[in-house]
């Protein structure tokens, strides 16, 4: 096993997948000559030539239309924006585009291709840049929505979400590229559409993706030692929702907190809190309880941003408050 | 081929060569989508269609020059107005009403209705709702034809509405960056919904922006089905043998209103009446009467053949069923990939080399 | 009091301000020449001229930016989109600049601007132009949202919506244009932020807004004969959300159900949902049920679509189902 | 003024009259913010500052040429590439330096970091960080003034890295449609991050999109801040005076990365010398000396004052305090509209009305 960093693991699924299949394109701005803005792309440029990492000008409806029009052709393109903030001003390519015309051309075209960067805040970016759009893209059907908080998800799903058939959003966070972690050195896949338990626990489940992973763990640290033991479930990919490994957590927990780098109105976090009440409300033993971004837009001053962002301090006491433990 | 020495005057156009059957056989493509849509727009006001509809009439030129153009493999991808195209390229006309009806025997299957002609088998790569939207994904299809070197050109219509909003500009500009093999042709109909030109573009003349994009430029007022067809040619070439993409302006005119639901009061009946008088279909059918002989009876016997296929397509419309119900769900993801040949052998490790020619982004 | 219809009921609401305000201007496509493509702005261009009622190019981003900064500038812009779909073009525009702006520049710039427009299905229009942007547009803070679905209240609000210091999304329905309704002679004003019960009850207490309220007025008469009185709840507001309102009535009836014209995933409904069980779970002796647009693009087939949108009957069975009556 | 009457060799500009008070004014309004950004940039390194740094150094003469033809009201919309345009404009450098400090006394209390300047007392309408989403906004400040009369100039600098995106193209059809009072500038630094503009243009000339508009269009490369100052004069006129909105392209260079973060290796040594060579900042510096015999003392003594200036406002950032925490929340509505003059009497029936002139999308 190696121990690769997350942008070096989707470098390494991104150089695998194009070296299988050629039909598989990387394309984005600064991809390639500037070897990717965070360096994920490091390196493809020179093995794979022009045509296979695409630098494009900044014009992100632009290219993820080029994108979109390239998979009904039979191209296997992998769209990267530079973050997902800029994703806004191609939202009608997404929505309308990427999201609908397989089944608006009754099953004719098929459209395999991977939307990928960095989303959510990183650090004292502002509020044009502090954007995580988890419940935007989960909200419309029609994409897998996939997000990554470690090396081996992060391989072994974006070499899936390539292989996939449908259009895929596969959501990735700048503050984490560095995170370091055991990869294996053999091929590997992962399903999509599968949770994972980072943390087996008995007393409280707490419900996570992305950035909230570190989050999460932190925050069932510091219950240990409040004698809580926290389950924590990835759920690594948002559409289509590994519901079951949610609910028998639940069903054994009885609690369930999510803990969630999202604005809380709307959110996907809603969104579990809601299919659990729906689907098991008789075992919960009390609400579901989230630790969100605050409903603010992202301030750049340290001490403010520090505030708005779920803090594990604060997951802590919402965990306590659903296992009615003194805070 | 610039504006400049593109026909523009309103005379009649310069005559190129036709032979009569030629003649007959383009004439015949244009009245089959003319009295396709006129028992559309039938079925429309007895309540058998709904939804937006939008007529193709007096631009039929347009569509029935494109398919003559156009190579095994090549592409057609445009707007809502998407009829003309399907019949011309070869879609089915029964399929074709069966959409506009929600039917399960629909071009697809009653999922689009008429704003989404997709027919992949004929080159209709779809009809886009979203003004503008398409314009990025047909470069995406002309970005794979380079990729592939597949040979393909695609064509890309667009209504002179789409020329302010930024999907377009970046479509083109994308496509003139990398020297993408697509034709861009605007049927400037001289109206966006209720809409003139001259109260949303900063310019009369559409193809001003060519430079911007080093696209190759091209004007023409449609009156003639041949001389449309010439230009297209022309655009064609450039796109398949040099990758040069190119701009084409087609200013035609819809004689209806934009959708069933607009009664077209912002046109004079003296503006609606001087089109007319250059439509194409009817200036063929007077050149096949006056030119080559055609009897007024022979003209009948036609036009009764064309009716009697598009009021087939309606009886069969009509007669075909709703879609199943649990068909809303079909498609929404691809479950089984075997089921879609065009997705190749995606999970294979074998799959050989593509030749990838270099892509210098200026040349 | 007069009898309007929806469409009647905000033209009088636009001609009052404009009247009242020479900085309020309407613009958007084939709002002026054209008299509006819903017919709404009829007779504006002839009373105010073309400055004042603009026809704007096919350019979404351009125009919902243009009047951003005319906001910015002093005027008081009413931006329509002649469907909320072609908002997504704009997204960048709204979410980053509309929503955005007066908390960046720290209170130096204000945004009284109002976007309107028809949002969610309407009739046989295919999946591009049958979307609901309830949830997308909630979700970032930053922005009012409204939702009318009568004309008292169509002009009630629109009015607040013109005179509110802060940008506000405002959702008309295509299909409701010609809903009739009293409304007064005199002018008034509804405040934004308050819940309406648009019929009071004692057993549930159904939640919906705009295009879910005749769904769920119906089905409350269907319920009524099998001898189940339903509290329906207007929200009207989305941001503010009168949770008020909503709590009081579920702390009467311990049961509700949301009806609402939108994807379920990550919607208002479930924030709804999200939002009652976190506050009074206990409260609850059923879950929270939802009747929603099926998780689908919508198809153009008529018995699709109806099987796609809202249904009074299956909103029937959700009730009866949380007061646990057998259906 | 089109682009080929612009002068765009690299030789000894047009010598434009000036007096020696003149010159050494606009020299320390350059030199101010080429050394408050290398204060920044000093900080950011010793990790005072965060988030992204983009630095304006090299560009100077822009901002300040710029301040010199602005007329009370007028507005200057830009990118995240700030600084300068607030210094020159008559920011406090003190609430510059604490809004990248994020601390409470910021130009926007710390809000927005350095990508948000907005300092509206000196006409400053905005850092937008969103590549060419300020542009139609910009439009919108323009058409505001139209309808309200007031004869003020919006002037919008964007890179020329924004000219592919959508927004801008939407934002200059409607200023080109509606005749707006704007002056549109690209500051044409050559790179986008790493790109260079041959890797995202289709075309070097950027002005050549002018008649797409109706523009009036001007280029320039950016080496005497006079010059760049009487290019800016014609254009602010023919917006003032004719309503008549103008493209101008001045080609300039960042001698620094993209942003701190940025090593710019996509850059020959040889060519960023080439481009110091004729760093307005220093021909002027070498100008006073030689034409205007200012002595290096005297200029040592400008350049400690300059410094003095920019060092107090880090003392001065540095000794702020942090925002209050509730402050996050402030400004995210307008809970009391009393407190926000702008917003006037807006609920009051009495408001005189505005003399809204006639509105010809063409004239
Ligand atoms: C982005 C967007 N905005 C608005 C609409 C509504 N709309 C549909 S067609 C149309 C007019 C288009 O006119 P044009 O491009 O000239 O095409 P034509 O209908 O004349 O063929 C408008 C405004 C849309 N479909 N998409
Ligand atoms: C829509 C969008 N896409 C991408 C980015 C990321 N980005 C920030 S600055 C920049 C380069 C802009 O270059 P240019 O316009 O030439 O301005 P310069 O930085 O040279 O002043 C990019 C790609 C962004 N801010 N917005
Ligand atoms: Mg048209
Ligand atoms: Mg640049």
């Amino acid at each position: 096993m190696a121990i690769l960093q997350i942008r070096e693991a989707l470098r390494a699924a991104l150089d695998e997948e194009m070296a299988r299949d050629p039909r598989v394109f990387l394309m984005g701005e600064e991809v390639g000559h500037y070897d990717g803005a965070y360096k994920v792309s490091q390196g493809l440029l020179a093995k794979y030539g022009e045509m296979r990492v695409v630098d494009t000008p900044i014009c992100e409806a632009g290219f993820a239309g080029v994108g979109i029009g390239a998979a009904m052709a039979g191209l296997r393109p992998v769209v990267e924006f530079m973050t997902f903030n800029f994703s806004l001003v191609a939202f009608d390519q997404l929505i309308n585009n990427a999201a609908k015309l397989h089944h608006l051309s009754n099953g004719q075209f098929t459209l395999p291709i991977v939307f990928r960067g960095p989303n959510g805040a990183a650090h004292m970016l502002s509020s044009t840049h502090s954007q995580a759009f988890d419940a935007l893209l989960s909200h419309p059907p029609g994409f897998k929505v996939v997000s990554i908080a470690t090396p081996y998800d992060a391989k072994g799903l974006l070499k899936s979400a390539i292989r996939d058939p449908n259009p895929v959003v596969f959501f990735e966070s700048e503050v984490m590229y560095g995170v370091k972690g055991e990869v294996p050195d053999e091929e590997y896949l992962i399903p999509i559409g599968q949770a994972d338990v980072k943390r087996p626990g008995s007393d409280v489940t707490v419900i996570t993706w992305g950035q909230g992973l570190p989050v999460a763990l932190r925050a069932a640290e510091l219950c240990a030692e409040d004698g809580i033991d926290c389950e924590v479930v990835d759920v690594r990919t948002l559409r289509p929702l590994d519901e079951k490994t949610i609910f028998d957590s639940v069903r054994k927990t009885h609690r369930a907190v999510v803990v969630a780098h999202e604005w809380p109105t709307c959110g996907f976090s809603g969104h579990i809190a809601t299919r659990i009440q729906e689907e098991i409300l008789d075992e919960l033993d009390a609400p579901v309880l989230r630790e969100t971004y605050e409903d603010v837009n992202m301030p750049y001053a340290e001490n403010l941003e520090k505030l708005v962002i779920p803090s594990a301090e604060r997951a802590r006491e919402a965990i306590l408050r659903v296992a009615y433990h003194r805070i | 081929m610039t504006a400049s020495d593109a026909s523009t005057s309103h005379g009649h156009p310069p005559k190129i060569p036709r032979t009569k059957d030629e003649l007959l056989r383009l004439y015949r493509q244009m009245l089959r989508i003319r009295r396709f849509e006129e028992l559309a727009a039938r079925a429309y006001t007895q309540g058998k269609i709904s939804g937006f509809l939008h007529l193709y009439i007096g631009q039929e030129a347009i569509a029935v020059a494109t398919k003559e153009v156009m190579e095994p493999g090549d592409r057609v991808v445009t707007t809502y107005r998407d009829h003309g195209f399907a019949l011309a390229l070869g879609s089915d006309p029964k399929a074709c009403m069966a959409e506009l009806f929600g039917k399960k025997t629909g071009l697809v299957g009653g999922k689009g209705g008429s704003m989404h002609f997709f027919d992949r088998k004929v080159g209709l790569w779809g009809g886009y709702a979203i003004v503008g939207g398409h314009v990025p994904v047909a470069a995406g299809h002309a970005f794979a034809s380079k990729y592939l070197g597949d040979g393909a050109v695609t064509f890309c219509f667009m209504g002179e509405g789409a020329l302010p909003i930024g999907a377009t500009h970046e479509g083109f500009l994308l496509a003139g960056l990398w020297k993408l093999p697509v034709v861009f042709v605007i049927e400037n109909n001289q109206y966006a919904m209720g809409t003139p030109l001259a109260r949303t573009s900063p310019v009369d003349d559409l193809t001003v922006r060519g430079p911007v994009y080093r696209f190759v430029t091209d004007r023409l007022v449609v009156r003639d089905v041949f001389e449309v067809r010439e230009h297209l040619a022309r655009a064609a070439r450039r796109a398949r043998e040099q990758s040069q993409p190119c701009l084409l302006e087609l200013v035609t005119y819809r004689f209806r209103g934009h959708s069933m639901s607009d009664p077209a009061k912002y046109r004079t009946k003296e503006e609606v009446e001087r089109w007319k008088a250059q439509d194409p279909v009817h200036r063929h059918e007077r050149e096949l009467m006056e030119d080559f002989g055609v009897t007024e009876e022979a003209l009948e016997a036609l036009d009764d053949e064309v009716v009697a296929e598009m009021q087939a397509a309606v009886d069969f419309a009509d007669a075909s069923p709703l879609p199943d119900p649990e068909e809303r769900f079909q498609h929404m993801y691809v479950e089984d990939p075997s089921a879609h040949p065009e997705l190749g052998p995606f999970d294979r490790t074998d799959i050989p080399a593509l030749t990838v020619r270099s892509f210098d982004p200026k040349g």
